[in-house]
């Protein structure tokens, strides 16, 4: 059992220069064989194994990061936290990660900071209005607590929002999430990290998968820089490069990975408290606790795994910024950024068994993966334990694009995909 | 004290024109040329802010982008302050006003300086470890915890300043204006490029502009003379461009850059009117040069943070350039060669240098003779083991080194100084080669990473490119260019250079102290407040990539991006990791340079021109007719046109019973339309809608549903058959553009055979729409020719008209349900019909009607919204519309995806009528529909899509979709509401006339 | 920002075309003759490669001509253009 | 009478800069892809349709600007009545739609065309639009199809400094403001 992080920790500590605290996880070699191995060190991955591993009782895994762990699109979002999602399907996915979420610090015993500081949505035409109503009353009947806001109270809410009527696209009303909110995104990938590595889990670090054995039509193992590993299941969580892995199997996945990009400003004192979104008007931007106002931006159109993206998208959303926050247009980009999303064609995520016995993929994710990261990785562990869905993710199987069922989520999505 | 800390004559200053501002509101003189800062160092100020953790007091510290610790707060207007400006680039104007920031309450007295009393307790990264318990209470330390950061404050009022943009197309552009850019701007300008040569300062020549030293000559001039010679040559100079206070912020795939223009910041306020405040320069450039130079960096010993102690060529800079003295007793600290400039330019000007004390053995170079030969002190193989001096920095201590450079020896001994210079050695000014992708190697003599591969057109020159002395920065320099160019360019073959050369090299990235590293505060990220020790808890702990480290040390993560810190960081993780530096690599450097505010990004795309306003030919009369408009995409579109005390529902409600009840008009003109012509056209639409379109009689019109591949309904409209050949399709508002790209899409690529052409004439015409029961009389007093008899002008068919012998074409089709009629005419004429139709209809009490009545008469009808009544999971067949499905036909688009095994349910969600059982209850769009009320969670079937009050039905009537809706015709259904339940009953779509009695009455 | 060789216009910047995804994915001649499964491959499945790839571009903002790019995703550089309907070019 | 109403009816000065819409030329979009279209243009106007791309031929009446391999603008220098423009509308429309070999659009109002005029013009351009005008500048008859200012329009170098753009009617008056907004900058 890893050192109890606490206050008293923290004291017992300064009296050796903090010179005696314990690694956070090992930096083991891989071993011969694991019971689950997962590709991809990221939130969900981590997630993953670390609900396999207390939930399920399988300890003998390996997370194998081609990088650093939490590198990807988790050291990269945003960090929106929010249920507030269209369909039953989403909402039960998403509602179940943010209930885990209120708990996850001291689970973990690794402050992640969520901080419920709410999550606006704004509208700004008559159809925004129509179908954000829809979703808030989805919501209520879902037990999501988001409500409606008018012009007004969006206003008292936050009032640096420009809500004068006189805009090119004024603000009509929003909707406000209030369990919504953030976290700390390098924060959730360690204290998995900490939390799977004390129960035995190998998180290997620098190794990349470069091939998947099968015999007939089951895993055998996988290819890797640090050598061949042997493995009965592959959990596969390598969000923008998914089609990358899927591909070592001849598989096609209905991903497109596109650069998205992200923002921050130079850190100033609290102005903002919650966290405001508007699609329509491409704009959506929260305070950190450090000072920086974090302000996503789009997706590009292409593909590209290049981590960057266009200037024009940048541009397009500090124009939206500055029409909906005038007071900003002073305030500098210290910092811009790319991550790589996979995009499903409904924005929404596959987790799910594949036609490979032991393979199986928690992918698709977009621009919206964060916030569903325990939950995520609770429900994946449950699929790969159970070689079965649990009913939170069974709607999210690849077999949906066959049958046509999908689960539309482009109005919920943070980003216009 | 402010008089002896200037020394006159200097060539830079305009110490003939005095600049009054205020510093924390205290006010304060300072000439014409200077930055803040050196205005305050010449008023004797160092202490100027806050660290961003412990509060600690923090002075300047360099003289450029790179300071870490000089971050002001400009101005005091709401809407025009700035915060997190560095002192060391604002250049000095009349009236400025600047302030301390991240301390309360002043910068002398700082309350937040007991965090540095618990700076044992808050190691890096300790809010991970704590503020857990209790668990509901995060919100209450954070509270807090947010408080106490962030550095300057945000305007609270909106910008007053205006931004703009240029794009700017050139085959060369150089980045910077030091010796080694002024070089290559020439070459490259006398050789036929059209040359841009970019600069961050507001003048030229780099540090080379204020070097002069006997060490450094060119042709017997110092090198200062040289190249201001130069600079001047370069006036003369066809196809150059030269643009100073211009920063090269972002650095982008295939050339492309963008730079900030400062035109507005140095101006004093009246000046500042009216005019562009920064312009971004949005660069296309064939070749790029970069010469941005190297950056100081500092050495990293205990206490190394304390006001007084800066980069010791920031000193020489302020010396040599600005005429002001840092201190009066300087000590200097380094470990290379070139902190002996600063000793000698000090003591050139009359300050006096306490001593250098040198980590290295010896050095031979010139200019450490030269500095020998002034009397000036070296402590060689000696070490700064702590600073004293709590608000300013007063005296130091010093050891001995150990051999190994691990340890110290010997006895400690303290040097009184005011000042500190410290030099780590040079860091090339990478950034902008890494933001452009390109790849860096390692040099291990002096721990630098260069520019090494990269995929664009481009090279690095001087010292950014690792090249140090002044010989080798004009040799390689033009060496390179010639190469880059592929010119062959002689004219600085035969210079004769002096350069002192540097030898002796040593670096220690942690210098040791008597004490243990536990005890010590060496600082590597000032701003942030993160020491070595950070550094080596992170690397402790397990973190072990450099992203891990500085992600959990927050080292260089502050406003300077790491400039100053980031080598170090490195350097220390190598040096415990015990790899080797080229193979931990390197942070990615990410735009912008440095920070580019908004405002700049955004340019003049802001308030008017936040985006495009599209208006209809009958625009004017709406405003004049005191209509409220609706955005519909770009599209500014009549809502309603409220009288006198009307809200909207009574002037919709008017609105609506005066179309059925006599006569509306709508203006139209939004819609897309799309004129194809072309031997195929018959057969496209076949392809390209769901229905037949073979057997449409010319003079028909027909109203079609396209779908997407996925089977789901995508866009509808009516399409007019013109001629053989010939079709008029019109699409909805929003869909225009996308429809037309689509079908260009199938044209070119999947049926390249079929002979269509595709053009829209959306704005060609103007479509003024009238309906009611005396549409056909008005109709017919405005185009009298026209026989409007039902035999001849029956329903879904068209006719040419000339209206003043203007041509026109008149659809009769109707969205409404009523008998009308759609007017297609030129753009240029649509006002004047739209007017002449409101004339001729006056007696009738012709009413304008909006989108809104438009959307309440369609529903009446049962008329589908695509957009909204559907939303892109709708196939035909669950909008009850198989009969738009032909059945003969082979294919068209999205065919196949009906019949996948989801599509074709039984019980997918349909589109129904929903009656509220009290009449009056006008339903929420977007209100869920259930069929029980008491259970939980219950089951939502469905959701009410449109919803309105009929005043010629006088009830409320709705439209939604509804799981296994077809079937249950009659249900009592119930819609929840947050604070009450809505009882409903599923119907009909068609609410009024559903034997089209309107549409067919003889009129 | 790209720089885009339109193959009718020449070199322009990125922001006059619009992406269409990945190329040479031909409509099925006869949809119905397919199963639900080879309809989905054509629908959604997707190569989404991470190296040199063939895609659709369209010169939405110029001559409205859709045409196709060999392009390397994971450096964005572009190879080739060549026009629909042409054979892309073997180097 | 109608009363025609074009969507600007206004020209600026500023500094060594000229914009003003011109009324009432007539326009008309070709499109074809065999040479029969060609030829039938060539005989119909006494103008070949250009084909090298970006490029524009004419004569003292018309105009006609390469849009893409199969599409063209034809534009009058003058203005010309309302019955001219269907004359010459039916025209071409008889001797290449209705023989099925390209399309004829009368698209005189859907595109409002804006002279611009002076040195800095091309200054005025790089304030919203991406394209290169360096040798664009320099070609007399030269034709491009770009944004300005995420606005898309065509541009035909008319002259030294005298430009034509062409701009869909709705978007034409906020074009025209901002090119005005513009103007006072450069």
């Amino acid at each position: 059992m890893k050192n109890k992080y606490s206050i008293f920790s923290l004291i017992k500590n300064a009296f050796s220069y903090h010179e005696n605290w314990q690694r956070a996880w090992r930096d083991p070699e891989p071993k011969k064989e694991y019971d689950v191995v997962i590709i991809g060190g990221g939130g969900h991955g981590l997630a993953s194994a670390y609900y396999l591993a207390k939930k399920h009782n399988i300890t003998n895994i390996a997370v194998l990061e081609k990088g650093w762990i939490g590198g990807g699109n988790t050291g990269r979002n945003t960090t929106i936290i929010r249920s507030n999602y269209l369909w039953d399907a989403s909402a039960g996915l998403y509602d179940h990660a943010l209930k885990i979420w209120e708990g996850l610090s001291q689970e973990l015993n690794y402050n992640i900071m969520f901080s419920q500081r709410g999550v606006m949505n704004l509208a700004h035409n008559l159809q925004d209005v129509r179908d954000l109503k829809r979703r808030t009353h989805a919501n209520r009947l879902n037990g999501i607590d988001a409500v409606w806001l008018n012009t007004e109270e969006v206003g008292k809410f936050c009032p640096i929002i420009n809500t004068s009527q006189n805009i090119r696209y004024p603000v009509l009303g929003g909707t406000l999430q209030k369990r919504a909110g953030t976290a700390r995104h390098d924060a959730v990938a360690w204290g998995y990290a900490r939390g799977a590595d004390a129960m035995g889990v190998d998180i290997i670090q620098n190794c990349e998968v470069k091939g998947i054995k099968k015999n007939g039509d089951s895993v055998e193992g996988v290819e890797t820089t640090k050598g061949f590993i042997k493995t009965k299941k592959i959990g596969v969580v390598a969000a923008g490069h998914s089609s990358v892995i899927a591909s070592m199997v001849d598989l096609k996945l209905p991903l497109e990975s596109k650069p998205l990009q992200a923002l921050v400003s130079e850190p100033v004192k609290p102005i903002i408290d919650t966290v405001v979104m508007s699609n329509a008007v491409h704009a959506y931007v929260s305070q950190s606790d450090k000072g920086e106002l974090v302000i996503g931006a789009g997706t590009d159109a292409y593909l590209s795994y290049t981590q960057r993206g266009s200037h024009d998208v940048v541009e397009g959303t500090l124009k939206a910024i500055l029409e909906l926050y005038p007071i900003f247009s002073r305030m500098k980009m210290l910092r811009q950024w790319g991550g790589i999303v996979d995009i499903c064609p409904d924005a929404s995520p596959i987790i799910s068994k594949t036609h490979i016995k032991g393979l199986y993929f928690n992918c698709g994710w977009g621009t919206g993966g964060f916030k569903a990261t325990p939950g995520s990785g609770d429900l994946f562990a449950h699929t790969i334990a159970n070689d079965e869905p649990h009913k939170l993710n069974s709607s999210f199987n690849i077999n949906r694009f066959v049958s046509g069922d999908l689960v539309d989520e482009h109005g919920a999505a943070a980003v216009a995909h | 004290m402010s008089k002896n800390l200037r020394i006159l004559n200097n060539k830079f200053i305009d110490q003939t024109s005095r600049i009054s501002f205020k510093f924390d509101g205290k006010t304060l003189y300072g000439f014409k040329g200077d930055t803040l800062a050196s205005a305050l160092l010449a008023n004797n100020i160092h202490l100027v802010g806050r660290s961003f953790k412990y509060h600690r007091p923090r002075g300047i510290m360099t003289c450029g982008s790179e300071e870490p610790n000089a971050i002001v707060q400009v101005g005091k207007d709401h809407s025009m302050t700035e915060p997190n400006a560095r002192a060391t680039e604002i250049e000095l104007y009349e009236g400025l006003e600047a302030s301390s920031q991240n301390c309360w309450p002043s910068v002398n007295f700082d309350i937040g300086a007991i965090n540095n009393f618990f700076s044992p307790l808050i190691p890096a990264a300790f809010y991970y470890k704590t503020f857990m318990w209790p668990a509901s209470f995060w919100e209450k330390y954070e509270y807090f915890i947010r408080k106490s950061a962030g550095l300057g404050k945000s305007p609270t009022e909106p910008d007053k300043d205006i931004y703009d943009h240029r794009y700017l197309h050139c085959d060369v552009l150089v980045v910077g204006g030091g010796i080694s850019g002024i070089i290559a701007a020439k070459m490259a300008a006398q050789n036929n490029f059209n040359t841009i040569l970019i600069d961050d300062k507001n003048n030229l020549g780099g540090t080379t502009i204020f070097q002069q030293n006997e060490c450094f000559k060119i042709n017997n001039s110092f090198s200062n003379e040289w190249l201001k010679k130069e600079i001047e040559s370069l006036n003369s100079i066809k196809n150059l461009t030269i643009k100073t206070r211009t920063t090269l912020a972002a650095y982008h795939n295939y050339n492309y850059l963008l730079a900030r223009e400062n035109l507005t910041d140095h101006l004093n306020l009246n000046e500042k009117k009216d005019k562009i405040r920064q312009r971004l320069w949005k660069i296309r450039a064939k070749k790029v040069i970069i010469s941005t130079g190297a950056i100081e960096r500092p050495l990293i010993f205990n206490n190394n943070d304390r006001p007084g102690i800066m980069l010791s060529s920031s000193i020489k800079k302020y010396i040599d350039y600005f005429g002001v003295k840092c201190g009066q007793k300087i000590s200097l600290f380094t470990n290379n060669d070139s902190t002996y400039e600063t000793a000698i330019s000090l003591s050139n000007s009359g300050v006096n240098v306490n001593s250098v004390i040198d980590i290295r053995d010896k050095s031979n170079s010139s200019i450490v003779k030269n500095a020998e030969k002034l009397g000036i002190k070296i402590h060689w193989k000696h070490t700064v083991i702590n600073t004293n001096g709590y608000k300013k920095i007063n005296s130091i201590e010093i050891m001995k080194l150990s051999d190994d450079g691990n340890g110290v020896i010997g006895k400690k001994f303290k040097e009184e100084c005011d000042c500190l210079g410290i030099s780590g050695g040079w860091t090339p000014r990478v950034h902008l080669f890494t933001q452009s992708g390109g790849k860096l190697k390692f040099r291990d003599e002096d721990n630098v990473f260069l520019p090494d591969k990269s995929e664009l057109n481009q090279v690095s020159i001087g010292s950014c490119n690792g090249d140090f002395e002044l010989n080798e920065i004009i040799k390689n320099s033009v060496s390179s260019i010639n190469k880059f160019l592929k010119v062959n360019n002689n004219s600085y073959e035969n210079l004769e250079i002096i350069s002192s050369k540097e030898v002796d090299k040593k670096n220690i990235w942690l210098l040791p102290s008597d004490k243990p590293l536990g005890k010590t505060k060496p600082f590597l990220d000032f701003q942030n407040d993160s020491t070595a020790k950070d550094v080596k808890l992170a690397l402790a702990e397990g973190f072990k990539s450099i992203e891990h480290v500085k992600r959990y040390t927050t080292t260089g993560m502050g406003t300077d991006q790491g400039k100053l810190s980031n080598m170090h960081a490195l350097g220390i993780i190598a040096e415990i990791a015990g790899v080797k530096m080229g193979e931990l690599g390197t942070t990615t450097f990410r735009p912008p340079y440095t920070p580019l505010t908004f405002g700049t990004i955004v340019g003049r795309n802001v308030g008017e021109f936040f985006d495009i306003t599209r208006k209809t030919p009958i625009h004017d009369w709406h405003v004049d007719n005191k209509a409220e408009f609706e955005n519909v995409g770009q599209w500014k579109r009549a809502w309603y046109y409220p009288k006198k005390n009307e809200n909207m529902h009574d002037a919709v409600q008017r609105e609506s019973k005066a179309a059925r009840d006599s006569a509306g008009i709508l203006d139209a003109s939004t819609l897309g339309k799309i004129d194809i012509q072309g031997s195929d056209a018959s057969e496209f639409l076949n392809r390209v809608y769901t229905n037949a379109w073979s057997k449409l009689e010319i003079g028909k019109c027909r109203y079609g549903l396209m779908l997407n591949e996925d089977g789901m309904v995508y866009d509808d409209g009516v399409t007019t058959r013109l001629g053989e050949n010939h079709y008029l399709m019109t699409t909805t508002t929003g869909g225009a553009a996308n429809v037309l790209s689509k079908l260009e899409d199938y044209l070119q690529t999947e049926w390249p055979e079929l002979d269509v052409y595709l053009t829209s004439v959306t704005d060609q015409y103007a479509t003024v729409s009238i309906c009611g029961p005396n549409s056909k009389k008005i109709l017919s007093k405005v185009i009298p020719d026209l026989n409007l008899s039902d035999e001849e002008f029956p329903h879904m068919s068209y006719k040419n008209g000339l209206i003043n012998n203007i041509k026109c074409r008149v659809m009769r089709i109707s969205f409404t349900g009523e008998h009308s009629y759609e007017i297609n005419i030129q753009s240029s004429y649509g006002k004047s019909v739209w007017e002449k139709c409101f004339e001729a209809g006056k007696e009738f009490n012709i009413t304008p009607y909006g989108t809104e009545t438009m959307h309440l008469l369609r529903a009446e009808k049962g008329f589908i919204i695509a957009g909204q009544d559907t939303d892109g999971t709708m196939t035909p067949v669950d909008l009850q519309m198989n009969w738009i499905i032909s059945k003969k036909k082979y294919d068209f688009i999205g065919k196949r995806s009906l019949y996948r095994s989801d599509t074709i349910r039984e019980d997918r969600k349909q589109l129904v009528g929903l009656l509220t059982d009290n009449p009056n209850e006008v339903l929420e769009e977007g209100a869920q529909i259930v069929a029980e009320t008491n259970k939980k969670p219950v089951e939502m079937l469905g959701h009410v899509t449109s919803s309105y009050y009929s005043p010629n039905l006088k009830k409320s009537i709705a439209l939604a979709v509804v799981k296994n809706g077809k079937n249950l015709k009659g249900q009592k259904m119930f819609v929840p509401m947050k604070n009450k339940i809505i009882n409903v009953t599923i119907t009909d779509t068609v609410f009024l006339d559903k034997e089209n009695k309107r549409l067919n009455a003889k009129l | 920002m790209f720089l885009i060789n339109c193959p009718y216009c020449g070199e322009r910047d990125q922001s006059e075309f619009s992406a269409g995804g990945e190329a040479h994915i031909v409509r099925p001649k006869q949809p119905t003759e397919l199963s639900d499964d080879q309809w989905a491959e054509f629908l959604f499945m997707r190569k989404n490669i991470k190296g040199v790839q063939f895609e659709r571009w369209n010169h939405a903002h110029g001559c409205r001509k859709w045409f196709n790019m060999i392009r390397d995703t994971s450096n964005d550089k572009i190879h080739a253009v060549y026009k629909m309907g042409e054979k892309p070019p073997t180097k | 009478m109608l009363n025609y109403n074009s969507p600007i009816k206004d020209s600026k000065n500023y500094s060594e800069i000229k914009i003003s819409e011109v009324e009432t030329t007539a326009k008309i979009n070709l499109r074809g892809k065999n040479r029969d279209f060609i030829t039938k243009v060539g005989k119909e106007l006494s103008i070949i349709p250009p084909t090298d791309p970006n490029t524009s031929s004419g004569n003292d009446s018309l105009n006609i600007l390469w849009l893409s391999p199969d599409e063209w603008l034809i534009y009058s220098n003058n203005k010309i009545d309302q019955k001219n423009i269907n004359d010459l509308e039916d025209r071409l429309y008889n001797s290449i739609s209705k023989v099925k070999i390209g399309s004829v659009s009368n698209v005189t109002d859907h595109w409002v065309m804006i002279n611009l005029k002076g040195a800095k013009v091309y200054e005025l351009l790089s304030a919203g639009c991406p394209f290169n005008f360096n040798k664009f500048k320099n070609l007399k008859g030269a034709v491009t199809q770009t944004l300005i200012n995420h606005t898309d329009v065509i541009i035909h170098n008319k002259n030294n400094n005298d430009l034509n753009i062409f701009v869909r009617r709705s978007f034409s008056n906020h074009l025209w403001s901002w090119m005005n907004d513009s103007a006072k900058f450069i």
